[in-house]
């Protein structure tokens, strides 16, 4: 059941499973343990970019096509099912609709940009769909009647999906973090701390709308670990691999690439929707950017490339980090600013400096992970093994030399 | 033999870089069962007209003929479908995949599952188990699980021609399969190709240095000096004629013997 | 006899995690030309990788004009005097071969003369003084390797296979080669599959298994013992004939 | 208990000045408006600064937080046009009170909600007031604006005011918004004006938002030699020194702390060198008159922060600021105000910004203050 | 080769115009395509307007924005044509460091754009600081502050430069993918640097008097009459052809050139050779960093007004230049930079909303004729 579910790709790590679980509930039940908008805006982030990224991952990660353009399809999405919605109303026929021209959209895009890739090769791929990504921007920006231009269109949802659809009473939800702190705080009385920390979830549309792209999310992630470890995957990481080769074994790579970037251009679309239902206000900038396309990149390598699971990793991590860290700094500079010492420093780690932290953690993070969290833990757990294994078998330092029978 | 017709022929295969001609006019045909070895000083062409061949390259006139059909416009992976293995004289693996997934990735490509998305490879066991026995064949059995480009250099060469093997062409072509191999090693994989000759359907084409060898395998042999075919036709006389003599094993002959 | 002109002693060697030399002593006698055999995988390129500081080495030492050289910077170890030509030959592939020659001679423009010499050797270098080196077919790229190496004079030759993949003919003129640089005074130590090769060049011989040196001495001692080879490299001349 | 106003704007990020600016100024207003108590009707006030980081879905979340969390009474910002356009209607599920301070027209136009009020200018006054300052008879002008809401907006209400005041708009030049190089629009400028005889005055007026502006550019040119005079709004104090070039352009703008005689004012300039060695600046004074404007507000209610109430209360409020007496009209919420008329002085100063290095700058000099009757800006919602 | 040359010209007919035109073509296609483009212009521009526009006007409706094109007179053509051109120059002082940088030692800098910021401040500071010579009108003192401004903010960017290599490149040689990743979190942390450095709020730059304005053709003048250049980019073109001229002469001329091409192949058979690489690319990259410095002072300037993300948004341009002459190619940057310069303002005149889509346009065109730019260097 699992081995079949998980096709046999397992995350080879204890930390690791650990890790993929805790992510997994604490989506799953994410708005009852975490209270505050902040929090549930950062879950619904996080399920849809694992899609994103992971998408991302089957061109980068298995196939080694950098593209800059993905957000390019993320934002056909967006935008599709926006203007959708902004025409034809707040119905699921527009949804549909949207859903279903940004998909088609989508996929001929991606044709066209597949045959490039045969002409236009690696790093001049990679830029080339940079500027292309750049120049859809701009599209976007002058067709501000119908986008809004900078100042981005607002989702008009269907009721059922929006805050006004709630049932009456709200459900009840407990708050652990909440919860730990005031244990941690005043441990004398922990009753009141547990009553403090049960809250009110606002049973509405919202919540309705997260778990669909939950749900959305979780499947298409599962098909997703279903076709890296199908023969199609396999094949992927040989062009990876050794393009000529694979060539001269009879695989007709040029077909494999542009099957997997119009895959997961199609899967970007499908993330740019959700994202335009969960945040339910796009901009060129929160949907389009050349930053957030870097951002992308750098969840998939901080989290692992070529391991689907490092994409779960790296969204979570990379957008805890880019939604709290600023609040982590100005409790840091708040303390600072008690120890005369470190006062002086404090304007360094003020709150609005965060993006400078944020950059630091941006490039040690690709130092500390040069295989991604994911890699660098299974790592570890390989070399634990092999250390058991040499405890057994004696000294497995002549493993690679000693040459049997 | 030469009543039936050949499998793969080379008709006036000719190809320029710039200014250099490095396959001239090339024309030949083999026939099954037989094994050519293909000989010539340094730069003689042999790898490029290879290359010609099996589609690395595009000839700037002439053409390619498997079973009388022209396959000169066809690319490269549609050759090695339609039956033409290739080993290369320069190492060329999958670096960071096991010595196992290597062969597995030539032995599925027979099976045209490539596009097979939902089926799981690794339950694919009828796979595995062949590509086990190729690396057997290669004895590289014990390094299964070792990552191709940790191998020695020796095994790296052995990988190479595990992964033709495991193609199953009609048409084998060896490029310097036992350059860098150690000398007792060197017999298992003369003794895997005179196997495959042995087989009578396949044809093989050898490129190799070493003049025992070519002398105790190939029923044909032909030597190509600056892009041109110059001579043809049984090892014994071809290595005794006097173009062979001076151009390829040069005067010294009394060391070049034994090599 | 007169103090080597190098001396590994007790050297040890890893790879990433893998340990790969496990205690390799060897000795290079000054202006001799040492063969170093060993079926696939002995260690043969890692030790002269180790020489050359392109692998650390967590014990032993390395000695050269009886100075100790390990853990040197690599830059360091070629210009106190070692040419190196490694298995893949290491060629740019993307600069001429006239730009490739230009970097191996370090100390300056190339002599005339010996280019002229090395002209000598390998004629195709000439023809393809301005061709891209990774353009030239596997043999003439095995020359460029070579060129590179001795284009200026060196105390110590390290060199890995060089007769792999090359024209009877050309392996002869390699060996003439060889010999003349011998002459010169050079120290050469060749890792070489070809034994016949191996037997017309070395005085003295060592071999390698399982990461350590499992047999040193004159090479004369070596051609003469069949039984010695046998067992050594699991060697017969009959195999392929 | 206290009263809660949520500062959510973009503290970090491309317009971190301007969100600076506005939360000193807001800080400022309420002290001087409660004499540095505080408190108004007995109620503590409580500012709570949030970052949206420039992200529109970021400063939904975060004035959701505001409403839902922090319960707080007010969302004051964003800054940002286009993130304060998306934060509307929170305000709207919420049903609070919410102060933008974008310049964009939609936000009291299309895109307005009952609950929204906005203090700062909106585009049109800029608009209007510029055509106002330099528009008569026979005046020519040709525009140059970027290719967006914000600048075909200011330029249909620049267009009305100035053939209301008899002027005519002979060429409209839009521009992307991140166009870089200006030759091409100058030359096209000059070709729409160089040959018209019949104008005695010829002005090429430009409404643009961001760092790169074309004046200067197309001043290089020099227009004069076709009798072409730079016309353009006034603008933040770093921008103003480029505008030394424009030796005696005029144009009007929102804001300049030597424009206006009143003891608020007068607070403000001396207080800001005080505490900031440098001048006020623009969004300085509009966050005061943001303070000012909750604080009489909540004064009219008697302290209550229901929302109706506080409607009510904002509807048609009256109130001085530091660039003079503000009515917020009922119709859009908007927040009338006088706009001032100046003609540009090369100057050398050394008292606008900290430090005292001395450098030639433009000095935006009066020539007469704008009052809101005589704008008519239009109502767009 | 001598042999196989002679064989082909005996092979080879005479060629006739129509092989010239490609064999030129091939050979030279950046000043082919410099030379198409401003041609086509001119043409247009010597077409009378009434000619064409003709119908729409006698019918008094308005004309076709396309049409309009041939209102251009010759001295608009010229305008355009000579400050295209200019501002070619200014795009190419800024690229240049990121090609050489990519060219030389394969490091895709993502990050110039936060040099160029960096540099752009440095200058700032320097003019500011000594505006009164600025606005003395001195031509002296004028020369003097251009000077300081600049080579105050190589220094600067250049220093940066060590520390970033060492620091944030070093451990991602040879993997791009990681490269474009450290760079960009390199270039997030300087600009916030220059936040704490300098504050948030843009920071104007007096340029010197002598500096502005421009310079204008008497009207007397036939087919160029009163068309005006700004004095300006009049000296970027100054500048940037010096620093042409000097790139090529190092690269070309000397064998640090070839040393660094091999050493982006294989670090560690340069140094089998003898060579200590690293000192060699941290000089390589200092240098691409001083450049950026220095474009981004002359840009500040031009602008009159710095700010920190002025380097982020020139660096899409920057980008489709170098791609678009050949990443790496210093030709090629330089001629990139020059097409672009002028499409920007033929297109901006044609039709402003276009000028920013053509120019990528201009690069995907030029990538689908050439997929290796207008002059490769990747030589595979
Ligand atoms: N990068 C690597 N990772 C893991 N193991 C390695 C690596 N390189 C070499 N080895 C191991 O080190 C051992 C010695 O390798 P080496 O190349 O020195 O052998 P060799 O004697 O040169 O063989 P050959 O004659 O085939 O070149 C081999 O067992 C090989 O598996
Ligand atoms: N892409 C290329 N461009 C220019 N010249 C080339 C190219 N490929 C091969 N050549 C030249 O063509 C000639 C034939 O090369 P080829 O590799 O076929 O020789 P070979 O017979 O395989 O020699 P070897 O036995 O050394 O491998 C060589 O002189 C080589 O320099
Ligand atoms: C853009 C790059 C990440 C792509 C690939 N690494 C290359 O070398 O070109
Ligand atoms: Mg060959
Ligand atoms: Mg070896």
């Amino acid at each position: 059941m699992i081995h079949s579910l998980l096709s046999g790709d397992y995350p080879r790590s204890r930390v690791l499973s650990v890790l993929l679980i805790a992510i997994l509930v604490g989506l799953a039940l994410g708005p009852f343990l975490f209270s505050g908008t902040v929090a549930f805006r950062t879950m619904g982030l996080i399920v849809v970019f694992i899609l994103v990224v992971a998408a991302y991952d089957l061109m980068l990660g298995y196939t080694h096509v950098v593209s800059f353009a993905h957000l390019m399809f993320f934002g056909f999405g967006a935008y599709g099912v926006a203007m959708a919605l902004d025409s034809m109303g707040s119905n699921f026929t527009a949804i549909a609709v949207g859903t279903g021209a940004s998909l088609l959209l989508s996929i001929v895009v991606a044709l066209l940009l597949g045959l490039l890739s045969l002409r236009v090769k690696a790093i001049f791929f990679a830029l080339v769909t940079l500027a292309i990504a750049f120049s859809f921007m701009v599209l976007v920006n002058q067709l501000y009647t119908l986008t809004g231009g900078e100042d981005g269109m607002r989702v008009a949802v269907p009721r059922e999906l929006g805050p006004a659809f709630r049932l009456d009473e709200p459900w009840t939800g407990f708050s652990i973090i909440g919860w730990v702190w005031g244990v941690i705080t005043n441990p004398l009385n922990i009753a009141e701390v547990t009553r403090d920390a049960f809250f009110d979830v606002r049973a509405n549309g919202r919540l309705l709308m997260y778990y669909v792209s939950f749900v959305v999310t979780l499947v298409l992630f599962i098909g997703m670990l279903r076709l890296v470890n199908s023969p199609f995957g396999r094949v992927l990481l040989a062009i990876r691999e050794n393009e000529f080769r694979a060539e001269a074994l009879g695989y007709r790579t040029v077909y494999y690439r542009t099957a997997v970037v119009v895959l997961a251009s199609a899967l970007a679309t499908i993330g740019g929707v959700m994202f335009a239902l969960v945040t339910r206000y796009i901009t060129p900038e929160s949907t389009l950017d050349f930053e957030l396309a870097v951002f992308v990149l750098l969840m998939c390598v901080m989290g692992g490339m070529g391991t689907l699971y490092g994409a779960v990793v790296g969204a979570t991590v990379f957008l805890i980090a880019q939604n709290y860290l600023q609040d982590l700094l100005g409790v840091l500079s708040g303390w600072m600013d008690q120890v005369p010492v470190l006062a002086m420093a404090a304007p360094l780690f003020g709150a609005d400096r965060w993006l400078l932290w944020f950059g630091v953690l941006f490039v040690l993070s690709v130092y500390f992970f040069p295989t991604g969290i994911v890699g660098q833990l299974r790592e570890w757990a390989a070399r634990r093994s092999r250390a058991e294994a040499g405890q057994k078998a004696g000294d497995n330092a002549d493993e690679p030399a000693s040459h049997g029978a | 033999m030469a009543s039936e017709n050949p499998v793969i022929e080379s008709r006036d295969l000719t190809i320029q870089f710039g200014g250099h001609v490095a396959v001239n006019q090339v024309s030949c045909a083999f026939y099954p069962g037989t094994l050519t070895s293909i000989v010539g000083p340094n730069g003689a062409g042999k790898t490029t007209w290879f290359n010609l061949i099996s589609g690395q390259l595009r000839p700037t006139s002439g053409q390619v003929l498997l079973h009388g059909e022209d396959i000169s416009r066809l690319p490269a992976p549609t050759r090695a479908d339609k039956g033409l293995g290739r080993a290369f004289q320069l190492t060329n693996l999958f670096p960071n995949l096991t010595v196992l997934e290597n062969t597995r990735l030539a032995v599925a490509s027979r099976y045209n599952i490539g596009y097979n998305f939902w089926h799981m490879a690794a339950r694919r066991q009828d796979i595995t188990d062949r590509a086990m026995d190729y690396l057997r064949q290669v004895r590289l059995e014990h390094r299964a699980d070792a990552i191709a480009n940790g191998l020695p250099h020796g095994d790296q060469r052995k990988l190479e021609v595990g992964l033709l093997l495991a193609l199953e062409p009609e048409v084998f072509m060896f490029d310097e399969p036992t350059a860098g191999m150690s000398v007792d090693e060197v017999p298992i994989i003369l003794g895997l190709i005179a196997d495959i000759k042995a087989r009578q359907d396949k044809v093989v084409l050898l490129v190799e240095h070493k003049m025992d060898v070519v002398r105790s395998l190939s029923d044909r042999i032909v030597v190509l000096h600056n892009g041109e075919l110059v001579a043809d036709g049984e090892p014994a006389e071809v290595i005794a004629s006097p173009v062979v003599q001076e151009a390829y094993l040069g005067v010294a002959q009394d060391e070049t013997e034994q090599v | 006899m007169a103090e080597p002109l190098m001396k590994l002693s007790g050297v040890h060697a890893d790879i990433g995690q893998y340990h790969i030399l496990h205690g390799v002593d060897l000795e290079l006698p000054r202006g001799e030309l040492t063969v170093l055999l060993g079926r696939n995988g002995a260690g043969k390129s890692t030790t002269l990788r180790t020489i050359m500081g392109l692998t650390d080495v967590p014990r032993g030492r390395v000695e050269f004009k009886g100075e100790d050289i390990t853990g040197w910077p690599t830059p360091r170890i070629a210009r106190s005097g070692i040419a190196f030509v490694p298995e893949d030959m290491g060629i740019f592939q993307l600069l001429s071969v006239r730009e490739n020659l230009d970097l191996a001679a370090a100390s300056g423009p190339i002599d005339k003369e010996r280019l002229e010499w090395v002209f000598g050797l390998f004629p195709a270098l000439k023809k393809f003084w301005q061709t891209d080196a990774g353009n030239l077919s596997g043999g003439q790229k095995q020359m460029l390797a070579i060129a590179r190496a001795i284009i200026e004079p060196r105390e110590l030759l390290l060199v890995d296979e060089p007769t792999k993949g090359l024209a009877p003919s050309i392996i002869n003129d390699l060996r003439d080669a060889f010999r003349e640089l011998k002459d010169q005074e050079a120290t050469i130590l060749l890792v070489e599959q070809n034994f016949n090769f191996a037997r017309a060049l070395g005085q003295t011989v060592a071999v390698m298994d399982d990461g350590r040196v499992v047999h040193a001495g004159s090479m004369a001692a070596l051609a003469e013992d069949d039984a010695l080879q046998q067992d050594l490299l699991g060697l017969s001349l009959g195999a392929h004939q | 208990d206290s009263v809660r106003i949520a500062h959510v704007t973009g503290f970090s990020g491309a317009l971190e000045a301007y969100a600076e600016q506005t939360a000193r100024g807001m800080e400022m207003g309420f002290e001087y408006a409660t004499d540095g108590s505080m408190e108004v009707e007995g109620r503590a006030i409580d500012l709570m600064r949030k970052d949206d980081q420039g992200d529109p879905s970021r400063a939904r979340a975060l004035a959701e937080e505001a409403y839902a969390e922090d319960d707080a009474h007010f969302v004051v910002g964003s800054i940002a046009s286009g993130v304060a356009l998306a934060m509307l209607d929170v305000a709207e599920e919420w049903e609070r009170i919410m102060i933008p301070e974008g310049v964009a027209d939609g936000i009291t136009g299309a895109r307005h909600n009952r609950y929204v009020f906005r203090i700062g200018r909106n585009s049109s006054q800029d608009a209007v007031s510029n055509a106002v300052a330099v528009g008569g008879e026979g005046v020519c002008v040709s525009t140059i604006a970027q290719d967006y809401a914000f600048g075909r907006d200011g330029v249909a209400a620049y267009k009305e005011a100035m053939e209301a005041e008899g002027g005519e708009i002979v060429h409209e030049e839009y521009l992307p918004t991140d166009a870089t190089d200006f030759t091409a629009a100058a030359e096209r400028l000059f070709e729409s004006l160089r040959d018209r005889d019949d104008c005695n005055d010829k002005y090429i007026f430009g409404i643009w938002a961001g760092q790169t502006n074309p004046f200067g550019r197309i001043q290089d040119l020099n227009p004069e030699r076709y009798g072409i005079t730079m016309s353009t709004g006034g603008n933040i104090l770093p921008a103003m020194v480029g505008y030394s070039d424009f030796d005696g352009m005029e144009g009007a703008t929102f804001y300049y702390y030597e424009h206006t005689e009143n003891d608020m004012n007068q607070w403000l300039v001396d207080e800001h060198y005080e505490r900031h060695d440098a001048a006020p600046d623009f969004f300085t004074a509009q966050g005061f008159s943001q303070a000012i404007a909750i604080t009489e507000a909540l004064r009219a209610t008697g302290g209550s922060t229901d929302t109706e109430d506080l409607i009510d209360a904002f509807r048609g409020l009256e109130f001085d600021t530091p660039k003079g007496a503000m009515r917020i009209r009922p119709e859009d919420h908007q927040a009338m105000q006088s706009m001032f008329h100046f003609q540009i002085e090369a100057q050398r100063r050394s008292d606008w910004f900290a430090g005292d290095d001395e450098q030639t700058v433009g000095v935006p000099v009066l020539v007469r203050e704008i009052p809101m009757d005589e704008l008519d800006i239009p109502i767009r919602n | 080769m001598t042999t196989e040359t002679s064989v082909l010209q005996d092979t080879r007919p005479t060629p006739g115009v129509r092989q010239r035109l490609a064999a030129f073509r091939q050979g030279y296609p950046h000043f082919f395509l410099l030379g198409l483009l401003v041609g086509v212009m001119l043409i247009l521009a010597l077409v009378p307007y009434q000619l064409v526009a003709g119908p729409w006007l006698r019918a008094g409706e308005d004309v076709p924005y396309l049409i309009q094109y041939f209102r251009m007179g010759t001295t608009t053509w010229f305008v355009l044509t000579v400050s295209g051109m200019a501002m070619g120059l200014l795009i190419f002082i800024m690229s240049s460091g990121m090609t050489l940088t990519f060219g030389l030692m394969s490091v895709l800098n993502l990050g110039h754009g936060g040099f160029i910021s960096f540099g752009a401040f440095c200058g700032a500071t320097v003019v500011v600081y000594f505006s009164a010579w600025g606005a003395s009108g001195n031509l002296f003192l004028t020369i003097a502050v251009l000077m300081l401004a600049c080579f105050y903010a190589m220094l600067i960017t250049g220093a940066l430069g060590v520390f970033f290599e060492r620091v944030v490149i070093k451990p991602v040689y040879g993997d791009h993918l990681k490269q474009i990743l450290v760079t960009i979190g390199g270039a997030i942390i300087l600009m916030e640097l220059i936040h704490v450095i300098w504050g948030a709020s843009d920071v104007p730059v007096p340029r010197p008097q002598l500096l502005r304005g421009a310079v204008i053709i008497d009207q007397a003048v036939p087919f160029i009459g009163g068309a005006a250049i700004e004095i300006y980019r009049l000296m970027a073109v100054i500048v940037g052809l010096i620093l042409y001229g000097l790139m090529l002469l190092i690269i070309n001329k000397t064998k640090v050139g070839v040393l660094i091409r091999a050493g982006v192949e294989s670090r560690e058979m340069v140094e089998v050779q003898g060579y200590r690489i690293n000192l060699l690319f941290l000089a390589v990259f200092v240098a691409g960093s001083a450049l950026a410095g220095l474009g981004g002072a002359m840009w500040g300037m031009y602008e009159q007004i710095v700010n920190a993300h002025m380097g982020e948004h020139l660096m899409i341009m920057v980008i489709v230049v170098i791609i678009l002459g050949g990443l790496g190619s210093i030709t090629g940057c330089f001629y990139g930079a020059i097409l672009v310069g002028l499409i920007n303002l033929y297109v901006g005149y044609l039709e402003p909303r276009l000028a920013g889509i053509a120019t990528v346009g201009l690069m995907v065109a030029v990538l689908m004729w050439r997929p290796q730019g207008l002059i490769p260097v990747l030589r595979h």
